[in-house]
Parts: structure tokens; C-alpha cells; sequence
């Protein structure tokens, strides 16, 4: 099983949503985050002193998916989260030793 | 000192006061107009409509001294339709009852109330600009002009007498709010509804980013009201005025409330759940519609005027939603709708025909909805109305005041 | 015109002015319940209490519009205890001093305050149907009978002379604000605090949303004072009810500086911090102090009285949740506590004795209490008085109203 | 009765009632300082900045009420410099055309407003127990001393015939709102700018955390001022008077509106957006400009005053930043730079000259800077006036008042 | 070392907690996110338009943990966050290679 | 290519931010965390009733690191955000599989 965390734009996030949904995921969990990269981020005026928010919103989407499923999720990502301008995002992925359901007490595959 | 000059005196001074303070009281709407629109629109785009509201009251107040109030009430032919543009705020006539001061000042505030009806219908997708420029023509000239043809005893308003219609609309339920709600709703057919509002999924629900503001402005807003409804007998320096003062104060109050029950009662009924949003358009409704007759219905029917408004306005909601006019404050249901109600309720407590009134709604609406979207016509094809697609994703306070309204707070809900 | 006819109907005129604008200032108190409730709740209660403000004051209106005032002023015996049921709000009586509809207007505004009291107390867990259930007969005939039994000249209020108590409360410190918390008391009791309030590790803090709306709150309060104890004077067309008016100005103000200032000492010495809220609270506990007799006192004496009142609610909020009385905005102390403390406070600048006061004190509790508990046992066993455990968890805005205060705003705090 | 006596009865009536209510307005302003002041600063200071125009009002109220008015007005010679100490709120003089209780209450609240405009100044930074002391001297000695030379009579504001200088200051652009911003000014000099705001890279921006209270607060003030300015009339017993008062109304009303638009084109011109902070600063900088001489200008003049007012305050907002003085709502451009604008314009529509008026706004800027800085360095000699460098940084909230503005709202800005 | 990541409900995010520190654990992270999953969402009503939030509010609990204490706090932590009820949540487990305390540079085991 | 994963003081966030901007690093990903260790809490006082929120608030920093520069970059964030006293913070360390740059399709290094 792997761990796949992908940073996206705010405004893409139901893009990828109804992509993943699409692709047959059965769940996600979604974070708000600040992020720092290539992006450069745009100057505001307030009371005259200008001012840049270094940060700049980010949406994390994090996944557990099957080894199979892998490349066809990064896939489907990419695909619905891309715009081609400097902010588009990563994604990561790692290895996932267990999962749990809580609810059911079923693990693994199953779990996810 | 003679008693008819003591008199003469004094009831110059009651009045003054009296206008002055109802004054005020309509002045305060505009606050109260701002704190509701702030909190029914999403918040990236709160610090725009609170910008676009500070500065229509004040472009209003500019527009109407420098040209509205000579266009509305001074020199005019009694029962005629053309305006002359004599000037006069400064000269208070001979024997006058009060100082023209005075009256301008309660005149102007009438002004910047039907104009911020419109700031709430154009919401979130308007450029501040645009807006700006709409209400300088709306303000020094369409609502002065149909204001002269009722208040200034044009050829609506003057009496049967004077050779004028006889038109009977106390303190504007269809001058004041159905103007405000026909400027806005040429300027939301020009301008289209919210991105993402109406699609094969239905209606988007787009919810208010802060219910404490939409209940407060609706607290100022009754307020007000008193002043607004009150205030509009003009005087108040006999019995006579006095009784009917206390009346209009006692009927503005129990329409409202009146319209906020019916609201709830609805509300539970169909959608299951108490709406605050909805309840606050039923009672502003309900105060809607008394407006045109404040002053003769007895409370029983005040009660149930403001009922009848609030429930038709609420269904109306609903309409505009179906034909896909976005208005994302209910103005138009609320002003425009309840304005119709409240203006066609009048012959049942005042000696005036149901066609007289119909007349005078059918002028009103014609004439302001059609310099209304001739100027917003003009401007959409020279600057253009609308913000940009990608300035609306991220909300206009970014675009147009370059502040958000609440930097700390939001998460990215965009 | 005769010079008697031009001061009688001047009178009337001043009277009505008066009386409107003080009344319209009392209205407006009804939103700063609003705010300083809502900024005293969680926000996952926000829109519920606003939405319940709003409706308690509609129901107010017309309630007390369809019955209370008949019971509390038409055609009653003098000194008697049972009401009668005339019906007047439209006649204006023969040599009136000023119209039927300003003395309706000015009490009915009474009236939704009284009610709004309850709300804060019973927040964030209580049904909102059965809320509004019981203002219909808080408004319609708890209130208005203790109203008539005091105000109303019944065997309470009514002179020595005409065969009553003298009982006096010149603004109702007992007669509102008591009676206020009174019905809070007994709606508090049998609805139980809020889950997860009180528990073995002692009583669990459950800050307010919004201080903003907390400080508003009470300037709106404190500003709407000056009508409520000001107007009570009922006229104004004596240079005698000038100099009393403005007395009641200047001592209302002072008694709640006074307050605030007790209690911002007494936060910071105990718990070595200025406590907003519990500033907020002593302001008001010195303005229900005053109340009483907002005439009479010197300004020193004001300063005292409001001092007063406020360090003893200060300590009636904690003694409150020692037994578990759980009142999330402190209304019951604030109105309860301070308004008997008013009340008995009255014989050091007014003729009137402390027994007679305290028997009023003990009539108004008695009957507002039990007649509310009545009221409130009825309705939790028809259909129940608290929303479930699971909604007072998600919060009441979800499961009443269906719409959150802030939606954008708030993490998942629940 | 005669008519003299009626008349005499009815005119201490209409100036009760007229500075009753325009009291209550200045009153109301305490909420607007409260609010703009709260949603200018960040949210981890907003419940010390509401507590502390809460308590700042308290304190004026109260030290007003023991030693300022009598400073101020009681038992003062004519055109001199060194206040007398009467003491006498309660003795209404025979023959006065109103109660002495009304005098005060019209003028209590004019000292809290001065100290309101402190309060902005020195946000974010200052110790609550630091600025509450300072508040008993501004308002018990600082501003009453100022107040008696010129309102009072003294040497400033005797007329020449009266040996004194004839300043004229109609309801305070100098004796208020300049006095308040001296004191600010002082107050921020010793006590230097939030950590952060002056680097090597420029100014940084501290984005203020709520734009609705912005807004809220600055139509609060506008509605205020209409009994600032009108109120100060100080009595309405004549067409003379009623006239004065409509055109103030008026005056008032225009000068705030050309302000917010100045300050719009301004912002926009050189900024490229409508930043909302300036546009509120911009109305405010013109109501302080009008307040010297509303009853004076033409309705052109007055648009053209506010607007001059606003101009030049806006300029000053950058200045101040430049010079590192840190004023976190522009308090010191909006009441001390427009103050003292609006004090040299009244020569235009006036019979003073410009030296007197120049020598009053450099007696009242020396006279109150220079006894601010006394006070305040007194204190920070003997207490401090700063909070810790921690403290700041985790907001003034937590330090001072223990609760959060906005608990559930707010990620860890810090 | 392992690193857990737990998604809860809200509102059992406290009878977690009170469990994970009988179970003696020293540390913990909490972030607020959304989540997707088998749990339906409601559907409100605002103003006549109905809408459903598709991501539910959930806690994410990360907690680093060594080998030995895994099995028990994976158990602590189901038995404390189930209802029975879909969305009860998921636990997922991967490997941490490392591991610092930046107050005292102590290292891996001693670090957590 | 590892996954750093730092906790830290939110008023340290300035301070770790220049010092890895020093460092060269090219992105990072910031969020709002509660959490939960040795640091104690303080307690504070509303209306009388005391109440301590046991969770603190904290910045977490995730950055996707090559082998190569992970120990300088675990140096500099310990570095920036210590002050000594409880509650500074730990780093974890965990090993990422892949990694993708959305805007462009450059894979592992070259994405990060
Ligand atoms: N090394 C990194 N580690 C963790 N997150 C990163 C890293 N680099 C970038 N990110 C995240 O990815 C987002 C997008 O990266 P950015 O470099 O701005 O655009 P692009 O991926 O198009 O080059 C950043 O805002 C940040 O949240
Ligand atoms: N594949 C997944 N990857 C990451 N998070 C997931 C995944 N599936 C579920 N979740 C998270 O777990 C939460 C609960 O899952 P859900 O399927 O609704 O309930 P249950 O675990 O009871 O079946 C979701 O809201 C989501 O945050
Ligand atoms: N075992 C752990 N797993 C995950 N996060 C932890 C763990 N222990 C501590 N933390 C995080 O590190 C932060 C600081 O830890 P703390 O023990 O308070 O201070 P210190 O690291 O100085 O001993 C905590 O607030 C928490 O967010």
C-alpha cells in the first residue's frame, strides 16, 4: 500500500475531486495548507505599506491506495490539477506498512 | 410675543427636531443595508460591498445637492413630467414650516436607501467602478425625476385637483423601493448571475459568511424604518400629526413584525428548518409594504399587510431563483415585489383607485428600469460591468480593494 | 388660539416626540440582546439565538399587540389584581396628553426586552419552538399581569391613597428586568445546564464566539437606557420633567460607568484580569440598578447604586454555577440579582418603604416564576423543552435553523 | 399662564430634548471608536482594545463627573487661564434656558470622545493599567483645562469684547479632536511602534482583522456626529436656531461624504485599489474638518472643506509612517491633522482671523501634548506603559484580558 | 519507529485523548481536515437551494511511536474513536527513519 | 529523497523560514497543527470557571529533501527554532518512493 500526498490549488480541488471520484476512490482527506515554491506570491497595498504573503494557500490531498491503483491515481491528479503556470503542485508518494478501518476492525486493502 | 407668533415659531422648531432625528434614523439605514449585505455575501468579496456602500451614501449625498434635489423639488410645474433645473438647497421660503435645510437633509437620505438596494442585487461580480458610476446617474437623475413626477407633485403625485393622477405612496414603498429594486434588477440582467449559481444540478447554494451582520443589519434597518415612515408626515406640529406619528411608528413596527413570523412560519414549513436569512427578508418585507400607507391602516391591518407582503415576497425568492435572476440578498423580491404589494394595498385604507396605483407602479418601473439599463447598457460597452472570471474565483475584495475582510479567519475556501 | 389651547396641544406634541424617539431607542436595545448574546454563545449557537431574538420580538409585538396591552392597561380596577380584558389600542381618550399609539408604542418595546432577557439564559440548548411558545404567553399575559398590578395601577402600584401598596419602580428594575429572569430562572431549572458543563473537574469555561459583538451589545444596550429609564417619565412638557429627564440621563449613564468600573476591578483583583464579559456585566447590572428610581438619586448617589448592583451580580454569576444554575450570559444575575437590589435600593431616595418594596419584589417573583414554570413544565411535557444530545453537540444553527453562522470561518470545533 | 412663561417652559423643553438626544448620539459614538478600533487592529488584540473604550468611557463619565466639569465650566472668571474648582452639576441656575444635568450630560460624553481617539493610537502595544490611568488625567485635568479656556470662556475662547481672544471653535475640530490626538501623539512617542512595523525593508503592513466593524464603526461615528455638531448648537428655541441646526445637519453630512471620496480617488490614484481603511479615515478627516464652523459654510463650501480636510489627512497617514510614528488606525492624521485644518478654514466663513486661530491650536497643542507627555512619562517611570515583548507577541488579549476575541475562529497567526 | 496517522471524528477526539494518556504516550500532533469516505454528508437548505458539504470534518492524529508500544496504541486507539457508525475513520502506519528533539538534539527513541 | 517532517514554535516560523531560504531549499509546505508533549499549558480564567486547552497551537513544516542535503537542512530548522525551553519541537525523517512536479512531469530530484 502507498501514501500518496498531493499539494494542489485551492481552486483545482473539485477538479481532482470529481476526477477521483471518477477513477473509483473510496475515500481521501484534505487538508489546508500554506505552501512555498517556485510561485511567486502577489504584492497587496494596505494603508499605503505593501505587503506579500510569502505562504501561499495550498490544498493537501492525501490518499491510500493499492499498489495497483498507484500510477492511475498520480495519473488522474496530474492530469485534473494541472494548468501548465508555476503553483501546480507535487505529489509524493510513500510506503504504508498497515491500515486500520476503525469501525470495522478490518485491515489493510481492505481498510482503504 | 403673540400667541400665532409663538406658535409659528414653535412649530417651526418641532419640525426641525422631529425631521432632523428621522433623519438620522434613515441616515442610520445605510448602515444597516451595509451590515446585512456584508454578511449575505461570501466573505472574499465582503470588503468590496462594504466599500461599495460607504461610498454610494456618499456619492448620493454629492449627486443629490448638486443636481437630484433641484431636479426633484425645485421650481417644478405643478403636475407636469418634465423637471426644471432650478438650484436651491440654501433658500428657505417665506413662511416656510421649516428650514429647507431640513428638508433636503431627510430628502437625501431617501436617496442613498433606494440606492443601496441595488448594491445587494449586484453582489460579488460587480466592478466597484461600474457600480460607482451607475449610482451618480441613478442618484442625481432617475430617481429625482420619477421623485418629481409623485413627491414633487408631478404628474403622478398631484392631486385629482391640481390635475395631477392622485397617486398615493406615503413614505415610497414604490418610489423609493421599487426604484432601488428596478435599478437593480436591469443591472442583473446585464450583468448575469454569480459563476457557478445556476447549473444542470440546480442552484447552488452560495451561504453568507457572517449571520451576526445580517441580523444586525436588520435590527438597524427596522430602526430606521421608524424614521423613514415616520418621519415622511413631515410634520409634526399639531394633535393631528402627532396621532398620526404614533400610528405610523405603532404599524411600521407591527408589519415587520408581522413579516418575520410569516417567514418563519413558511421557512419551517417547506424547507423544515428556521432560515434567519429568509426571516430577516420577511420582516423587511413586511416593512416594505406598509410604506405606502403607514398611516391609515389600523393595526389588525398593519399585521396583516406586512404579512401578505413578507409571504408573497418569499415565494418570490424562490421565482427569481427559477428564472435564474441571481440576487443574492433577495433585494428584488423584498423591495421591488413587496414595494408592488404594498403600493396596490393602499385603496383598501385610502380613498384613491386600484388603477391610479397600478398606474403609477407601471411609470415608476418603466421609467426606472429603462434609464436604468440604458446607463448600465452604456457603461457595460465602455468599461465593462462585470469583474473578471478569475477576479470573481478569488473574490473582489482582492480585485477592487485590495484588502480581505477578514485575513485572519478564512481558510481557502476558494 | 388661546394660549391654553396652544400648550395643551404643544404638550401633546412634546410628549409624542419624547416618547417616540425614547421608544425607538428601546426598540434598538432588542439588538443588543442580539449582539451580546451571539457574542456570548459558541458559534455553533450563533444563528439560532439571533434567529430567536428576532422572532421573540416579532411575537412580542403582535402578543402583546392582540392581548397583553389590554391586560395590562384597558379598563382595569384600580388597585385590583384581576385584570380585565378590554380592548384599546385605538382610542385615544378624551383629554389624553398624548396618543393611544405612543403609549402603546413605548410599552410594546417594554415587553420584547423582558422577553429577551430569557433568551441568553436559556442558550444553546433549548428547542427553538418551545422558546417561542413561551414568549406567546410570557408576552401575552405573565408579563402583562404583574405589568397591571404595578404600572398598571393595580394593588402593587396603585397609591396608599387609592388603596394600594405604593410600590415603586420608576423604569422596572423589578418589573421587567426581575421579571426577565424570573421566567430565565424557571426555564433554566427544568431544562438543565449545558452537556458537559458541570462535571466532577468543576464547571468547564465555554468562551463566547465574539467579543465584537459583546462590547456592541452593550453599547446598544447602554445607549437604548437612556430611552428606556429616560422615556419612563412618560412626559415631557414641564420644565419640572426636564429637569427630571435630564436627571435620569446623567444618573443612568454614571450608574453604569459605575458598574463597569466595579466590575473591572473586582475581575482584575480576583482573577487578576480585565474579563471582558464580566465587564459587559456589570455595566448592565448598574444599569438594571438604577432603574429602579433613575430620578431621585444624586449623580454621587447614582455612581453608588450602580457600583452596588454590579459587585453583587459579579458575585451572583459565580454563585450561580456553585449550583449549577447554568445562564451562559449571566442574565440572571444581571437582571435578577441587581434588579432586586434596584428595587430595594429606592427607599434611600424615595418615600416608599423597604417592606413595600420587598413585598413587590416577592409578588412579581412569585408570580412570574411559578406561572413561567407552569408555562414551561407544560410545553417540556407536550413537546419536550431541549434539542437532543447529538444536536446540542453539533449545535443548535445546524438543527434549527439549517445554516451556520460562520461557514467559513470556523474549524471543526465541535 | 402668559405667553412669556410658555415660551420660556416650551424653549427649556425643545433644548432639553434636542441635547438629550443629540447627547445620546455622541454617546453612541463610544460604540463607533470601539468597533473601528476593533476591526483596525489584529484579532489578537481586539478584546483589549473593546476593553478598554469600554472602561475608557466609564472613566471619562466618572472623573468628568468628580473634578472635569467643574474644571471646565464652574465658577470660572471670564477670559482667564487658571480654572477655579466649583463643584456643581446638580444646581440648574435660575433663569437657565435648560437643566444643568443636561449641560453635563451633553458634555460628558464630548471628554469620552476625546479620549476614544487615544485609545486607536496606541493599540496593540500599551498596558491596559497604563492607559486607564492615563484616561482619569486626560479626562479629569487635561482636556477640562483646555476645555474652560475656550468653551468655558477663558482666554481663548472669551469674545474680544470680553478681553478675551475670540477663538472660535464651533464644536471642537481643535478642542476635541486635536486635543485627543496630541495626547495619542505623546502617548506614542514614549512609547514607540509595534515590534515588527519599521524594518529595514519598509513599512510592514498589520492588516487590520475585521472590515464589517470598520465599516460598522465609521457609519456609527458619521450618525454620531449629527449630534456632535448639531448638538452643539446648544439650544434649538428659535427659527434662528432651527435653521443653524438644518444647515450643521447638512454641513455635517456633506463634508463626511466629500471625505470618503477624496480619500477613494486618492487610494485609487496611488494605489491602484479602493483600500477601504483609507476611505473610512477620509470621511472621518472631513467630519473633523467641518466640526469648527458647521453652521458657516454653503453646502458647496462644506463639500469642498471635507474634502480639503480628507486630502491632506490622507498624505499624513503615509508621513506619520514615514517619521515612524506608529498609529495603528491614523487617529493622528484623521483628528490632529484634519483638527487643525478644519481650525484654520474657519476664517473663510467667519469673523476671526487666522492668528487666532493659529495661537488657539498651538496654545491647546502645547497646553496638551505637554502635560500628556508629563503624565505618561510619569507612568511609565512608575509602572511601565509597554507590555512585554511576549506578550505583544501573543496579542495584548491573552496578557491583559485573558480571552480571545474570536476563540473558535483564529489559526495561529502568531 | 513508526509513524501513525489516525483520522477521527470530531467530537471523540477527546475520549482519545483521555485514553492515549492512560496509555502513557508523550506526544501527539492534531490537525483539522476534511474528509471522504463511506460517510454520507447531510443536506441543508440555504435560502431554497439545497447543498451538501461532500468533506466531512474529521481530526487527523499523528502520533510517532516505537515498535514496541504500536500494537496498543493502534488498539487504544480504536476501542476509544468507535461508534459503529460509517466514518468512524482509519488508522495507516508507515516506517519513520529518524527522529530529533530540537530542544535537546536527543535522537530516534529517546526523541519521542 | 526524504520526507521531513518538523514541528515547530509558530513564532519560530519566521526564523525557520529564512534560515531554509539560507539553506537553498526550494519549497516547503506549512500547517496549522495542535499539539500535544512535554510543554505544559497555560490555563486562563472566563467568567470564574478556569479552563487550560491541553492541545498548543504549532507549526508543522513538511519538506521533501534529497539524501544529500537532509542532514544540513535537519541542522539548520533545529538550529533557527530552538529556544530551549518545552515544546520547541522534533523533526521526523521517513523515506519517500516517487515524486512528481504536476506543472511539468519531471519525476523524483528534479520534481522536488
Ligand atoms: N520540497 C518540497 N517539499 C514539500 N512541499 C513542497 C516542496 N516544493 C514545493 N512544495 C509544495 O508544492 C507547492 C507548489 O510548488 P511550486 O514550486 O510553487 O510550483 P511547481 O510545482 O509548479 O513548480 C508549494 O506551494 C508547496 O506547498
Ligand atoms: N483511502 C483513503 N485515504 C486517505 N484517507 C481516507 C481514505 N479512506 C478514508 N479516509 C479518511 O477516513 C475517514 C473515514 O472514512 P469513511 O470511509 O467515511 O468511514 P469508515 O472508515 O467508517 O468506513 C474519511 O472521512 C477520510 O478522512
Ligand atoms: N510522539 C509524538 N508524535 C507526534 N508528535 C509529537 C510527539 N511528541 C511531540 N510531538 C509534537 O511536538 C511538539 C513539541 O513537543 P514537546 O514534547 O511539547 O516539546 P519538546 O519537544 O521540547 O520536548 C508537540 O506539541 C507535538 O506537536
Amino acid at each position: 500500500m502507498y501514501w500518496l500526498t498531493a499539494i494542489v490549488r485551492p481552486f483545482k480541488l473539485n477538479d481532482v475531486y470529481d476526477k477521483l471520484i471518477d477513477e473509483g476512490i473510496g475515500g481521501m482527506t484534505v487538508t489546508e495548507v500554506k505552501g512555498l515554491g517556485s510561485q511567486r506570491s502577489t504584492t497587496e497595498v494596505y494603508r499605503g505599506a505593501s505587503y506579500s504573503n510569502d505562504f501561499i494557500p495550498k490544498i493537501k490531498i492525501e490518499i491510500a491506495v493499492s499498489e495497483d491503483s498507484l500510477e492511475r491515481i498520480i495519473e488522474a491528479i496530474v492530469e485534473s490539477a494541472k494548468t501548465g503556470k508555476p503553483g501546480d503542485g507535487k505529489i509524493f508518494v510513500s510506503k504504508i506498512q498497515q491500515a486500520y478501518r476503525i469501525r470495522t476492525n478490518e485491515i489493510d486493502l481492505d481498510a482503504i | 410675543m403673540n400667541t400665532e407668533a409663538l406658535a409659528f415659531e414653535h412649530n417651526y422648531i418641532f419640525n426641525t427636531i422631529f425631521l432632523l432625528f428621522s433623519g438620522a434614523l434613515v441616515m442610520w439605514m445605510a448602515a444597516g443595508f451595509s451590515m446585512l449585505e456584508a454578511g449575505l455575501v461570501r466573505s472574499k468579496n465582503t470588503t468590496e460591498i462594504l466599500t461599495k456602500n460607504l461610498l454610494l451614501y456618499a456619492l448620493a449625498c454629492i449627486a443629490y445637492q448638486v443636481l437630484g434635489f433641484d431636479i426633484m423639488y425645485v421650481d417644478n410645474a405643478t403636475a407636469g413630467w418634465l423637471p426644471s433645473f432650478g438650484f436651491g438647497i440654501d433658500a428657505t421660503a417665506e413662511g416656510a414650516t421649516q428650514p429647507r435645510e431640513v428638508d433636503f437633509f431627510f430628502q437625501v437620505v431617501f436617496v442613498a436607501t433606494a440606492m443601496s438596494i441595488v448594491s445587494g442585487a449586484v453582489a460579488e461580480r460587480m466592478k466597484l467602478s461600474a457600480f460607482l458610476i451607475f449610482s451618480i446617474f441613478m442618484t442625481a437623475v432617475i430617481y429625482p425625476v420619477e421623485g418629481y413626477w409623485t413627491w414633487g407633485a408631478g404628474f403622478l403625485g398631484a392631486s385629482v385637483e391640481d390635475g395631477g393622477m392622485g397617486f398615493s405612496d406615503f413614505a415610497g414603498s414604490g418610489i423609493v423601493h421599487l426604484a432601488g429594486a428596478m435599478a437593480a434588477l436591469s443591472g442583473v440582467i446585464l450583468l448575469g448571475p454569480r459563476k457557478g449559481r445556476y447549473s444542470s444540478k440546480g442552484v447552488k447554494a452560495m451561504p453568507g459568511a457572517n449571520m451576526p451582520l445580517v441580523a444586525l443589519g436588520t435590527f438597524i434597518l427596522w430602526m430606521g424604518w421608524l424614521g423613514f415612515n415616520g418621519g415622511s408626515q413631515l410634520t409634526l406640529n399639531s394633535i393631528e400629526d402627532a396621532n398620526a406619528v404614533g400610528k405610523i411608528f405603532l404599524n411600521t413596527n407591527a408589519a415587520a413584525a408581522a413579516g418575520a413570523l410569516v417567514a418563519y412560519l413558511l421557512s419551517t414549513i417547506i424547507y423544515g428548518k428556521a432560515d434567519l436569512t429568509l426571516i430577516v427578508n420577511g420582516a423587511l418585507a413586511g416593512l416594505v409594504t406598509i410604506t405606502a400607507a403607514p398611516d391609515s391602516p389600523t393595526p389588525a391591518q398593519a399585521v396583516l399587510f406586512g404579512g401578505i407582503g413578507a409571504g408573497i415576497a418569499f415565494f418570490a425568492i424562490n421565482f427569481f431563483d427559477k428564472i435564474k435572476i441571481d440576487d443574492p440578498v433577495g433585494a428584488i423580491s423584498v423591495h421591488g415585489v413587496a414595494g408592488i404589494v404594498g403600493v396596490m394595498l393602499v385603496p383598501f385604507t385610502k380613498d384613491v383607485s386600484f388603477l391610479t396605483q397600478f398606474i403609477g407602479i407601471a411609470v415608476i418601473s418603466a421609467w426606472v428600469f429603462g434609464a436604468s439599463f440604458v446607463v448600465w447598457f452604456a457603461i457595460k460597452k465602455i468599461m465593462g460591468v462585470r469583474i473578471s472570471e478569475q477576479d470573481e474565483y478569488h473574490g473582489a475584495d482582492a480585485s477592487e480593494c485590495g484588502i480581505e475582510a477578514y485575513p485572519e479567519f478564512v481558510g481557502s475556501q476558494s
